[in-house]
């Protein structure tokens, strides 16, 4: 059923998803030139908004896309490079909230995003990690405005977005209810950027601080109702982990296929039962093993997830990210031993898929907390009737 | 100041500490440097030359610290706490410095050595794996051996200190380890590009191409016909050396990581208050403590010539080190990374640097030791 | 769409996935007394009929049922008592290739099986494990009878078994196509069990020697064409290695919900975020994924076959048998460390899943042999296109 | 024959490979019975008393072997490769032993040293978790201590040797080590079931359920108020030993897998030709040898007091040898088994017999020391 599931819907073969692999081999060629130069080219933005590509990827018709649709684009994506399949992630996640809050915005929002406004997702601070309660940013009402002032940390598309979705306290207390979303224009007077990250991976995808001073915004920019901030990042995990899931798989087998390209150079026939091939053979078998592996489990958790017009449990969407992510470290790790010093050579795209993977094991919630995750739900799991 | 290289088994510990100091006086402070810029600056060299760290293991009749290849190690392993990169100076020495020893051509020693000593060269020879691409091909020439052909992975060329290059050429008959003093070779040398920026920046490895080169009996370490004990010793050290390279970055990323989660709070506690912190901060300890007793081993029984006590099946302490050692550094760096959390990710703090060294540690010399070992036990 | 799959056809639920799931808590009761023995109980075989089970993982009514119903059968039983499992996996095995057979006696000897007829495969020989083709056993015509001699090692089912399924040479050369499949019943002239095993697990299954001296069978004995017995093998395998991945997968579920249950007599909350239970907890959810892994690649598999009509690839075959079985291993292994030293107490569930799961690893082709199996096809895998 | 406890350094060869034909010849011969039956042979004590293995780290002033730790785990490592169930009991002492020799109670230590030299006693404890449940509550009395409750997996209970129970007695201001003698106790005395037949039979691991059990101060070996420096010689020394069984345990499995893929052909080749099978029999080595060094770093620690070279972030190396060699032994044992492929799973073969024996060294003094490693490390 998962040809049916990825190929087809009700029978009908879906041709964005073929389309997405067609397109992930247009931007392959720019991942290299953009880890090196620490830069998203603007040329795949180009690429992006010519091919239509937010159209596919939210959902056409003012529907959202499938969360399985979203994935395999995404997977595709990150096949090639995982800067870009990063950028759409973030964009695919700021949707979902957005739909999620219920907001009057929303539908004007989300027709942007489909023309190719991107968004920054202001969450994280520099001491409100894990921790989000710990967050100091605050949003202060002032007649028809809110005041906001605070700075946040590692964000994703610093400079690069036009929107941010900044998570400011409106209330003081260490509460889930005291925390608020609110749009805010990458052009609002006192929002600036104080600095950019130096990353090992994933160096195509600008990362910053946004730090907001005095910064003003009608008060029909809050996302979501006062106070609903953290339920909403909260709600939105369900289904953006699944999404870093299928960043991780798509760089599991980005590694894998390069490897099997270096392979294909160096070992004209791994077929031979008996060779002097067989213990990498047998390597390479054990890391397909771990690819089919990981995306199997991550589209049964988005294909139950679209089925039943339900989220995934949280036990399921943290698993989906917390074991992609596992498999993606180790693949990319193991691949270049498997592979050689070919693929430690300058700009090889291995040496390339091995430093992007570590940040999957530490986003969206480091695996650490995904484990916490699925530690408290371990009395809902039943296989038996899965 | 000067470390004293006591070739006693008593005081690994004093040994270390001093080592340990300077490290961290004049060494750890370039390592960010070495790894942005892929340089190495000058005073290092200098430092390295000055304690004699540079040349700990060159025999003392030779004016060298006469210190054994287990003392070798654990100033290897010091020096790579601070930096990857400048350790591989002290790894490269310590494995051509034994071959040097081994062989018995001793004008090359009188030569050399004296060289090393003040460091005037570096002894490099190829990080590649022994069985892959890149050799020198040997005809002999009333003059000498003449040699063409490329090395692959050639640490430490064209960055300002003068390396002799440890090669294997091979001839029709068998082959010679040749001691190949590259700034000689004006015309004949072409040095290829960096061959990779991953990690160890600094170390510069690139290819070497020889066209003619005439290399006379005095430059021979050693001649076989079939047979390969010097370049054994050079290979046996060499991974005892990477091994020990390996157990510094790991041992760094450890001290960092213990570091940081004792002064990283959330939830209004030290991470390190966390379960699963512990869990992940034991489990790096245990692991590094293996990968440091293998080449501990490994050391001392390049020292003693003993192969393990009694047992016909034991594998070889250096392969087991150089494998397990350098698969252990990338786990912890890897691990190390976890516990920082973003800040792991970011150039601002060593360990993401660490990650990229020790998968350097587990290409150099390749990474088939496990199939060496099974070899080795089942050729018994 | 796994809801969909699994308790789900068409839209209407299945109810012999919930059956199998209701039968297997009937056998629970028993697994720990047939291992203790080293016997089969008879009271479960009573079960078995009076449940109509093999009508119901044979397929009702003349169909075949689907790989995936037979696998959720199997990861039922499984779960419970890794020997009833195996015993009902060999059935499906034998009822596979007789099927694939197109013998004209296929109809009846399935309709037999339906009714409770059990048969013992007879392929492997003391020096003839993975190499089959070093075979010695030997049918030789004699007018209108096959005459076959030989000894046939580590067969399940033997002396408990009233058919076999025997390979023998009817041709001298090393070749594929010198071996024939016949059926051989179990009182047969000549036919003895010489010795069984003893064995560290799996303990309930009884495996054999069984001797062939000048047993004498019918021409119209033969399953499948005269030299045709290496083709069925193979072919079966595409069917059988995902059948043992069921055992794996049900065996891997068992024992993490063993620990389960250990884990709630000591632990009482694994909830708190912090606490000094954490590093079980997470280490209880590494298990979880791995289990959930193992389940989604096997039913991956399983549910494109049946939606395709088509055999699974050998890749995903080997890749669901060796994947699922060294999850098994692993996580039978890993739960004993968890639960501590009630799990090693005389007849205590998690010990008898620990010295099950290693004949995982081994039998329908060592893990060695589905790794040089994928190896081969390793240029077939296109995860783009799945 | 009695073998020969030399404490120097030079000849550990020596003196493993005199016991390792002791082993083959008196010793794994009974392996296959001892699980079959979960009995000890009368004669295999006899063997352990006459060579002086069963007291050879008892010192010589009371006519043991004054074998060093290091030695002590070489010695339980040779017999556990003939059987694991046998080397418990050098296993016990050797913890044992050492206990004793760090208690300042003279009188129990000129009790007890002669009769465990003579083969009189086993020193048996606890082999459960220290954290776990089962404990003795001790009341003072006029005779002495009173105790009452119930010790967990105590091995050798009820095997026809008498045993010396080293158990923790709590009092509300602290604990007392005390050494219970069993064969003292009729009507005091509640001997369980057998608690685990998995693996290491013949140890009859049972609980002891004690009521009323008066015990002088001849008997205590150490009591704290607050610290247990006795009870840590004991524990860190059992887990040194436990490791050391569990490489005796690896060994044998190595070693029989390294004969079977010799001896079994398939493809007209013995499968030992295959690369896969020299990959998985090149990783069981590799493991291993890193498992021996940790635990023979642990036998040397213990007997030098050292902790490690410099470094502050160092794994206690009991600790990290117990938890490492022992899951090493039971992965060793498994891959073992794949290598014999269905004659491994079956009781014709030794190999089983090794993956439940080894299964019971990790169960041994619980799983937990990764944690405590980290609490080593955060603690300093």
């Amino acid at each position: 059923m998962e040809k049916d599931r990825d190929l087809h819907q009700n029978g009908n073969l879906v041709p964005e998803l073929i389309e997405a692999e067609r397109f992930a081999a247009l931007i392959a060629g720019y991942s290299e030139k953009m880890d090196r130069e620490e830069k998203f080219d603007p040329e795949v933005i180009g690429l992006l908004n010519r091919h239509k590509v937010w159209k596919a990827v939210h959902g056409k018709d003012g529907v959202e896309s499938t969360l399985t649709q979203q994935c395999r684009w995404i997977e595709a994506l990150a096949a090639r490079c995982t800067s870009t399949a990063v950028l759409v992630q973030s964009q695919l996640t700021v949707g979902h909230t957005i739909l999620l809050s219920g907001s009057p915005l929303a539908s004007r929002l989300l027709d942007e995003m489909r023309e190719g406004t991107i968004w920054g997702w202001g969450l994280t601070e520099a001491e409100a990690g894990s921790d989000i309660l710990s967050m100091t940013t605050t949003a202060r009402r002032e007649g028809n405005e809110f005041i906001i002032n605070g700075s946040k940390r590692f964000i994703s598309n610093a400079g690069m977005a036009t929107r941010y979705l900044v998570f400011a306290r409106t209330s003081p207390e260490r509460s889930s209810k005291a925390i608020t979303a609110f749009v805010v224009p990458s052009d609002a007077a006192g929002l600036s950027i104080a600095r950019y990250e130096h990353k090992m991976g994933l160096r195509a995808s600008p990362t910053g601080d946004v730090v907001l001073d005095e910064v003003r915004v009608p008060i029909e920019s809050t996302i979501g109702d006062l106070g609903e901030g953290i339920g909403l990042a909260l709600g939105t995990l369900r289904w953006s982990r699944p999404l870093i899931g299928a960043v991780s798989v798509g760089v599991a087998r980005g590694a894998f296929e390069q490897l099997m390209k270096v392979v294909a150079r160096s070992d004209r026939d791994l077929r031979a039962f008996t060779s002097s091939h067989q213990a990498k053979g047998h390597k390479l078998a054990e890391l397909l093993m771990q690819v089919f592996a990981a995306r199997t489990l991550l589209y049964d958790v988005t294909s139950r997830c679209d089925a039943s017009g339900e989220l995934p449990s949280m036990w399921e969407a943290s698993s989906a990210k917390a074991f992609c992510s596992e498999v993606a470290m180790n693949v990319a790790n193991e691949a270049l031993e498997v592979a050689g010093k070919e693929s430690v050579e300058v700009d090889a795209p291995l040496q390339r898929c091995f430093r992007d993977a570590k940040i999957l094991q530490i986003f969206e919630g480091t695996n650490q907390i995904q484990k916490n995750a699925i530690m408290k739900e371990l009395g809902q799991v039943n296989f038996a009737l899965m | 100041m000067s470390i004293d290289m006591s070739n006693s088994d008593e005081d690994k510990r004093l040994l270390r500490e001093s080592v340990s100091r300077l490290v961290a006086d004049k060494i750890e402070p370039f390592a960010k440097v070495i790894d942005e810029t892929g340089e190495m600056p000058e005073e290092l060299y200098e430092v390295l030359t000055k304690t004699g760290l540079n040349a700990a293991t060159v025999p003392s009749q030779y004016g060298g610290g006469g210190a054994s290849a287990l003392d070798g190690v654990i100033l290897v392993e010091e020096i790579a706490r601070g930096s990857a990169s400048v350790s591989s100076i002290l790894a490269m020495n310590l494995a051509g410095v034994a071959a040097l020893a081994a062989s018995l051509n001793e004008k090359l020693k009188e030569d050399l050595f004296p060289k090393v000593v003040r460091g005037e060269v570096i002894l490099s020879w190829s990080a590649n794996a022994p069985e892959a691409e890149g050799e020198l091909i040997a005809a002999d020439d009333a003059k000498g051996l003449v040699l063409n052909g490329k090395v692959t992975w050639v640490p430490f060329v064209d960055v300002g200190a003068a390396i002799v290059v440890l090669a294997e050429a091979k001839t029709q008959l068998g082959f010679h380890l040749v001691a190949i003093d590259t700034s000689k070779l004006k015309g004949h040398l072409e040095i290829g590009p960096l061959e990779s920026d991953l990690g160890l920046r600094g170390v510069q490895l690139r290819s070497l191409v020889l066209r003619d080169v005439v290399i006379t009996g005095e430059e021979i370490v050693d001649s076989k016909v079939g047979g390969a004990s010097v370049l054994g010793v050079l290979h046996a050290v060499g991974r005892a050396a990477v091994a020990a390279q390996a157990n510094g970055i790991a041992a760094a990323a450890l001290g960092h990581a213990k570091r940081y989660v004792g002064e990283r709070y959330q939830f209004g506690v030290p991470i390190a208050e966390f379960q699963s912190t512990r869990a992940i901060l034991g489990a790096m300890a245990l692991n590094l403590e293996a990968a440091r007793q293998l080449t501990y081993a490994a050391g001392n029984q390049l020292d003693t010539g003993a192969t393990g006590w009694g047992s016909q099946d034991r594998a070889p302490a250096d392969s087991a080190a150089k494998w397990f050692a350098s698969k252990v550094a990338v786990e912890v760096a890897i691990d190390a990374i976890q516990l920082f959390g973003g800040y792991g990710f970011v150039k601002d703090y060593p360990v993401e640097r660490l990650m990229r060294d020790a998968k350097l540690t587990q290409m150099i010399l390749g990474t088939n030791q496990i199939l060496d070992i099974a070899d080795a036990i089942l050729s018994r």
